[in-house]
């Protein structure tokens, strides 16, 4: 089982490494999507065994394996969606391996300071991925995620940073999570408050919760759509992630009330951000970004409300998000290919013009915007429901007004570009690539994105055992 | 089966009497406008020349052309039916629920409303609307009517109300009851066409209401719709003279109380029948868009009835 | 509009899962909530259906969603998906809050009463049909709502009897609705295919061409306007006897409330005749008002599914009727579900309501038969005596027929309605008068518009709208590119943090 | 060593970071900025090496010299080669006064909520903590004012400096393989920058960040 472990982050890396050596190779552009399979196989054999696996520094338990399929199937689906639309030119490719490996450890990663590195490593190798197209844009959104970015996790640095010396206290400072939430240890109560507060403030600035949110809607528009798709699905998943383990360590010491009030604090603010800047939004990128910001807001808040239910629907929200934003991101690079313009007023009847794009790009924002029978919907009144379990009412209530502006921001817009008649002609069709893969391939990893979206909702049988345990492994009880 | 028999013998009887009610209404307006009249037995041979006549039918019209006279006719005769005219009793199962009488009185107005859209001509749907207009604003009028004079006897049966109102002469002059009937009346005259609401006898299409939508029918198309729409202003007034003067109806087959209960009916109608057409005589169309303003008053009235029942009793 | 059901749905259901302790509808009835959640969880559930159902001010989506939706869904977002929230409410009110609810019965009617009014004032001014049947829908759940609402209210004053007939009404309502709306919605789909138009002003003379089309729509139009023998009546006719035994005495709320609801009702029927009359008389009869009209496609073509368009329009009419027919059991089961006896299945299979009253739609049409057979007789005399002669146009004022133009039009219908009810519709008019150049006097040309909105979207959702927009050009602000600014939200939040954390 | 002159080397860099930091606030040269880098980087070395030899803490001396080759070594080097290669720039920022007032601020304020933070500590360590935070919120002050691209990287190494330094004083530095790959990772992020830097020359024609307002809704 321990080869498991491995697999994840050694794999890509290695293949990175490999296609960066001879980046003329012509399979490099497969590598990517090799890797998410791998990854994603990984993730779903540790989530059926179900048992807590270690080796070294790493561990997977429930958590962990679970966020390692979330990984996998966002990686899957934004990669193979990615093929057909762009072409990295080796670099790229090596990059997004890079960034997978750097994500797979920091999950699995049994120490708070080594998946710090690791996430910091992310934004290394997605700071190229960002400036790609390296036009003024794209350097732009480069450097303004660079800079925030690792200014936030420097914070979330501090925080660690602080968590270890809180530990001096009890004479054996460590990092690992295991024993930080084993019980067994004494903190110094006001280091570990401050450090875990830090670090969460850190990490929530890469989650992109507001208001550290501010690199996220330039990232996600400047990026290639499948990188985006990774960013959107991975990579605020795995920040999340890294916020949750942090609240249990903070759980396990000086209770969870600091932090459960900064994740609501930091979910209504994001769910206010999006809220009103998609009612005026006019490139779609973004506004696909902003519905990023909403619905990370809205995890927050499920893991802020503190209860079993909540945090559960959070990570089931985090699947459901991740793989049906990676497939709208794919979706709108297309989109942006055939019409050669991201401004919203340029892109008018899709579903006339090309259904093939129309359709998928209509679903998809009916997913985001949590209509049944998809998951997000159920796992938003899951969320609604827990926030009210806690006695935080206005909270919920703050929230639901919140969507209700957010639904009526994203809704106007994505009407308009599907429904009605076509404007003005296509820019200068497809610019797909040559060797454009069969029609099917193209499709598929949509299809199956949006319509495992919908079909999640009613594996609840399967998913329950899992979610369970996962909530478990992170969550902890108030 | 003697209701039924009671039934049949009214709807007979109130079908002969119509054409003489229309005569007499009309020969007393002609008298009072210093005309000598063409006699109150007129409207017997009009319906004969009628229905002796060739029926036209418009290029562009349908089957409504036809179905719709037949439809009023048979309407208005089940109301006819359904109306304590001559007899409180009725069929068991078949209850005079003024409700039902209403709705049936309905069914009429919309053939008629249909007939006047049918040949497509400017003059049939003008007349078309406003009858629909007047028929809907009427609506609550009536209703509220119905339901005021239901209070007091706790049913919407209309031989009911009447046998309670005959039984107990306190009911008719109170000031619900009484209130409840002036609605009614104006109701009448607008769901049969009369003055102020429309004129039965103009001849300026501009200002018809009831008279532009038969513009397209002659013949025994014409016939039916002028015996339909007689017989719709003998069921109300009907109903309203035996609302006011709850005396002298039949509820058995004795040929004593029957004969009673038809000469009471004759001269009550004729004598109904006299004052209105007296009235309109002084009395000038308003304009259409009076007309709400007319039954908004009579809506209140009504209203006015039923609260005061409520509040009051 | 979904999203906003869907949320005060979530929030309202929140507040009663939390309350509750579970999800089930039983162990919510159980749980008995009361108190300002219960207030609170009520209002949300209510503003969720009331949305979901369409009811006013909640129902703009409606006649938005419907015009554009094709005709097949739109029957079913009708006849379906309304009437989920009518139950919704029905379950609230009856099962989940009842407590709660009660103060609120007013609040209930007063919704009801007021969209069947305003809903059927707006279908009647319109000449789109199928705005023209969403606003219908809007009506019928308003109805339906007031039957709730009545129920709520006489069930409060003790008065339980009535309030279960209240009650059966509204169901009858909500099942009958669903027949005849599914069938206009499909006559309506038809007309669209044949013509291109759903525009009243444009349609006519399709009795010709289309038969099927015609007698579906006109039994389903019979219906909706609530005329007997249809289920339509039937319900209305429930209804009216409800509020009439319904006893005014026994408080001042119910001595008022019974009477308005009454009046106001009247109006909704009344209106709701003229309605169905102009759509049934200008698009199937008088001559066709354009080219498109005049030439419509063939009612059945060779494609297959247009012949199971018009078995399934026979079938919805037939089964207006059958509900009609058979109101008498539908509604003793009905009533037996609500645990009720005082409605039962009359002699011939008509509807009693034991000491109120009995509607037997067998018996009216028997005697409607036998006064109709002496008519056909004459009829039938008469035809072969005088036979029928073809013209041009019996009279038509001089029979000189120049365009379809002259014709009527639905908007022309309608507008003795917008004069009558010109405050509550607001309609908007402009009249430009262009003189000849020689002559003041002379007028050269006259144009006239007149446009009536919906208000209730005009006043209160068009703001909205703007100040969302406001609000998002301002939050715009947010996002303005500058990296200080974000940095500065990022170090804000530092020392707001380090404020926190330091703090005891 | 004994503890009087650890606490006094302690002290003196502890103080001399925080100099170097607030001089940054106020010079605008990049050229400066990067010597005061150099200079605030031998600091945090002898600082670390200080506490390694009172520890007798082999790791942490080698620490201490991979401290030195990167923050007063690598960092500058890469900083400095568009300062003194192509061109030297001046940065316009907030005027200089308000700078320094921003840094007295935050300083203060760091003292402020660093204090319930030593929890009743009071070796020279701990109490040279508040300068570790003041040192992140002066670097923090710096990337929020200036607006040359340079400049703000230099407020981030500033900032890193003083996540260091608090790590050390509290906690001799945290294992040795996360020292490492934090360690790489500024690196790399401050390369990455420098590239960024590079190429917003060639699209943007100059290193000013308020250039960079393009994206925005």
């Amino acid at each position: 089982m321990t080869v498991l472990l491995w697999l994840p982050v050694l794999v890509p890396a290695v293949l990175g490494a490999l296609v960066a050596w001879r980046h003329s190779d012509a399979y490099a552009r497969y590598v990517p999507l090799a890797v998410a399979l791998v990854i994603l196989t990984c993730g779903v054999v540790l989530v059926a065994a179900g048992t807590i696996v270690t080796s070294s520094v790493l561990r997977a338990d429930a958590g962990a394996s679970y966020v390692l399929l979330c990984i996998g199937a966002v990686a899957v689906v934004a990669l193979w969606g990615g093929l057909s639309s762009t072409s990295l030119g080796g670099r790229g490719e090596s990059l997004i391996c890079a960034f997978l490996a750097a994500m797979s450890l920091a999950v699995l990663s049994d120490n708070l300071g080594v998946m710090w590195v690791a996430i910091e490593a992310t934004t290394i190798a997605t700071a190229f991925l960002v400036g790609h197209a390296g036009t003024r844009g794209a350097t732009e959104a480069a450097w303004k995620y660079v800079v925030l970015g690792s200014v936030g996790v420097a914070i979330a640095f501090l925080g660690v940073v602080l968590v270890y010396a809180s530990g001096r206290a009890g004479g054996s400072p460590t990092l690992s999570w295991v024993a930080l939430t084993s019980g067994n240890l004494t903190l110094s109560p006001h280091l570990a408050r401050a450090g875990v507060a830090l670090a969460v403030l850190g990490f929530a600035t890469k989650a992109g919760l507001a208001p550290m949110h501010s690199w996220l809607p330039d990232a996600h528009s400047q990026a290639p759509a499948p990188v985006s798709g990774l960013m959107s699905g991975v990579l605020l998943s795995v920040a999340m992630y890294a916020i949750l383990r942090v609240q249990a360590v903070g759980g396990a010491h000086i209770g969870v009330g600091l932090v459960h009030g900064l994740l609501i604090a930091f979910g209504l603010l994001s769910l206010a951000v999006a809220a009103f800047l998609t009612l005026t939004q006019r490139d779609y990128k973004r506004l696909l970004a902003y519905s990023s910001i909403e619905h990370m807001g809205i995890i927050a808040l499920g893991v802020g409300s503190g209860t079993t239910l909540g945090l559960t629907a959070a990570l089931l929200h985090m699947l459901g998000h991740g793989v049906v934003k990676a497939a709208m991101f794919v979706i709108a690079g297309r989109v942006l290919n055939v019409t050669g313009s991201s401004r919203i007023a340029d892109v008018t009847g899709l579903l006339k013009r090309r259904p093939d794009l129309g359709w998928p790009f209509l679903v998809g924002s009916a997913a985001l915007l949590g209509f049944p029978p998809f998951v997000t919907f159920f796992t938003e009144v899951a969320i609604l429901v827990a926030l009210t379990q806690a006695g935080l009412w206005w909270a919920a209530g703050g929230a639901a007004l919140l969507l209700l502006v957010t639904f009526v921001g994203i809704a106007r817009q994505v009407l308009g570009m599907t429904v009605g008649a076509p404007g003005t002609q296509d820019h200068a069709g497809d610019h797909s690539l040559v060797d454009d893969p069969p029609r099917w391939f193209r499709t598929a990893p949509v299809a199956i994105a949006l319509a495992s979206g919908a079909v999640v909702s009613f594996l609840a049988l399967v998913f329950v055992p899992v979610l369970g345990a996962a909530a478990a492994a992170l969550g902890v009880a108030r | 089966m003697i209701a039924t028999l009671l039934v049949v013998l009214q709807v007979v009887v109130a079908t002969a009497i119509t054409p003489l009610l229309i005569g007499v209404m009309r020969q007393v307006r002609a008298r009072l406008e210093g005309r000598i009249g063409s006699g109150v037995l007129q409207p017997y041979r009009d319906v004969r020349k009628l229905l002796a006549k060739e029926p036209l039918r418009a290029e562009g019209s349908s089957i409504i052309l036809v179905a719709a006279p037949l439809v009023l006719l048979v309407s208005s005769l089940l109301v006819v039916a359904l109306v304590p005219l001559v007899t409180t009793a009725n069929i068991p199962a078949v209850p005079n629920d003024l409700f039902v009488v209403v709705s049936i009185l309905l069914i009429g107005t919309v053939a008629l409303a249909l007939l006047g859209l049918d040949a497509g001509t400017a003059f049939g749907g003008m007349g078309s609307s406003r009858h629909m207009m007047i028929a809907a604003l009427v609506e609550p009028t009536v209703l509220m009517s119905v339901y005021a004079l239901s209070i007091p006897v706790g049913s919407s049966t209309l031989s009911k109300i009447v046998v309670a109102r005959g039984a107990d002469v306190t009911r008719v002059v109170t000031p619900a009851g009484l209130l409840a009937v002036v609605a009614l009346v104006v109701v009448v005259l607008a769901e049969t066409g009369r003055l102020p609401v429309d004129n039965p006898s103009t001849h300026l299409e501009l200002t018809m209401i009831h008279e532009s939508m038969i513009l397209e029918s002659a013949g025994r198309d014409l016939a039916w719709l002028e015996v339909g729409s007689w017989l719709r202003l003998t069921a109300l007034l009907g109903l309203v003279v035996n609302l006011a003067l709850p005396w002298g109806l039949a509820d058995s087959m004795q040929p004593l109380a029957l004969l009673v209960a038809v000469v009471t009916l004759g001269v009550k109608l004729l004598v109904a029948g006299g004052v209105i057409a007296a009235a309109e005589v002084f009395m000038a169309k308003v304009r259409l868009f009076k007309v709400p303003e007319l039954l908004a008053g009579s809506f209140v009235l009504a209203f006015l009835a039923v609260t005061a029942s409520y509040l009051a009793g | 509009m979904t999203h906003l059901s869907f949320l005060s749905l979530a929030t309202g259901f929140a507040l009663v899962a939390s309350k509750a302790h579970s999800t089930t509808f039983t162990q919510i009835s159980a749980a008995q909530i009361t108190g300002p959640t219960g207030i609170a969880a009520f209002l949300l559930l209510l503003i969720g259906f009331a949305t979901k159902a369409g009811l006013v001010p909640l129902h703009v989506w409606l006649p938005r969603a419907h015009p554009e939706a094709p005709s097949h869904v739109s029957a079913v977002m009708s006849a379906a998906m309304v009437k989920l929230g009518v139950y919704g409410i029905i379950l609230l009110v009856g099962s989940w809050l009842p407590q709660v609810a009660r103060p609120f019965a007013i609040l209930v009617l007063a919704l009801g009463v007021l969209s069947g009014a305003y809903g059927i004032l707006q279908a009647s001014i319109t000449s789109d049909l199928k705005r023209l049947l969403a606003y219908s829908t809007t009506e019928n759940v308003g109805l339906a709502v007031t039957a709730v609402g009545v129920g709520m209210l006489l069930s409060n004053a003790g008065q339980d009897a009535v309030a279960t007939i209240a009650l059966v009404a509204a169901l009858l309502l909500v099942v009958s609705h669903a027949a005849f709306k599914t069938v206009l919605f499909l006559g309506a789909g038809t007309i669209l295919h044949a013509t291109g138009e759903r525009d009243l002003d444009r349609l006519g003379g399709l009795i010709r061409s289309h038969p099927v089309t015609t007698w579906t729509f006109g039994i389903a139009a019979m219906g909706a306007a609530a005329l007997p023998v249809t289920s339509g009546f039937a319900a209305e006719w429930t209804l009216l006897q409800a509020l009439v035994h319904g006893d005014g005495r026994a408080n001042t709320t119910l001595a008022l409330a019974l009477p308005v609801t009454l009046g106001l009702m009247a109006l909704t029927i009344g209106l709701g005749l003229l309605t169905f009359v102009k759509a049934f008389g200008m698009a199937f009869l008088a001559r066709p008002r354009s080219e498109a009209a005049a030439t419509p496609a063939p009612e059945f073509t060779s494609k297959p599914g247009s012949a199971a368009m018009g078995v399934a329009q026979a079938i919805g009419a037939l089964s207006v009727l059958a509900l009609g027919l058979a109101v008498g059991p539908l509604a003793t089961a009905f009533s037996s579900v609500l645990g009720y006896s005082g409605i039962i299945t009359s002699e011939l299979g008509g509807l009693r309501l034991v000491t109120i009253g009995v509607l037997d739609p067998y018996a009216l049409g028997l005697v409607a038969v036998g006064l109709a057979v002496p008519v056909a007789l004459l009829v039938l005399v008469l035809r072969r005596r005088v036979p029928r002669r073809e013209t041009d146009l019996a009279w038509g004022c001089g029979g000189v027929r120049t365009s379809p133009r002259m014709e009527y039009t639905a908007t022309s219908y309608a507008e003795p309605l917008v004069r009558v009810f010109g405050e509550a519709l607001r309609p908007t008019r402009s009249l430009e008068v262009s003189h000849h150049a020689e002559d003041h006097v002379l007028e050269h040309r006259v144009a006239f518009a007149q446009e009536v909105s919906d208000i209730v979207e005009d006043r209160w959702y068009a703001p909205a709208a703007v100040w969302l927009r406001v609000a998002g050009d301002q939050a715009r602000r947010v996002q303005n590119g500058s990296i200080h600014r974000y940095l500065a939200f990022s170090f804000a939040a530092l020392v707001l943090v380090l404020v926190v954390v330091t703090l005891p | 060593m004994n503890a009087s002159l650890t606490s006094s080397i302690v002290t003196t860099a502890v103080g001399v970071l925080l100099l170097t930091a607030v001089l940054q606030t106020w010079r605008r040269s990049t050229a400066a900025s990067v010597r005061l880098l150099v200079v605030q980087g031998l600091a945090l070395a002898g600082l670390v090496a200080a506490l390694g030899a009172s520890r007798g803490d082999a790791q942490l001396l080698l620490v201490a010299g991979l401290v030195a080759l990167v923050k007063a070594g690598l960092l500058p080097w890469a900083l400095g080669r568009t300062a003194t290669g192509r061109l030297v720039e001046r940065d316009s920022g907030v005027r200089p006064a308000l700078g320094l007032l921003g840094a007295a601020v935050l300083t203060m304020f760091a003292y402020a909520v660093s204090d319930p933070l030593r929890g009743g500590d009071q070796s020279a360590a701990a109490r040279a903590l508040p300068a570790g935070v003041a040192l992140v919120l002066i670097g923090f002050w710096i990337l929020l004012t200036r607006h040359s691209a340079v400049s703000q990287l230099v407020g981030f190494v500033v900032l890193d400096n003083g996540i260091a330094m608090v790590a050390f004083l509290t906690s001799d530095g945290l294992p040795l393989t996360v020292e490492l790959g934090a360690t790489l990772d500024v690196l790399l992020v401050v390369v990455i920058l420098r590239a960024l830097t590079t190429r917003m020359r060639d699209t943007h024609g100059g290193t000013s960040v308020d250039d960079l307002t393009e994206l925005r809704d």
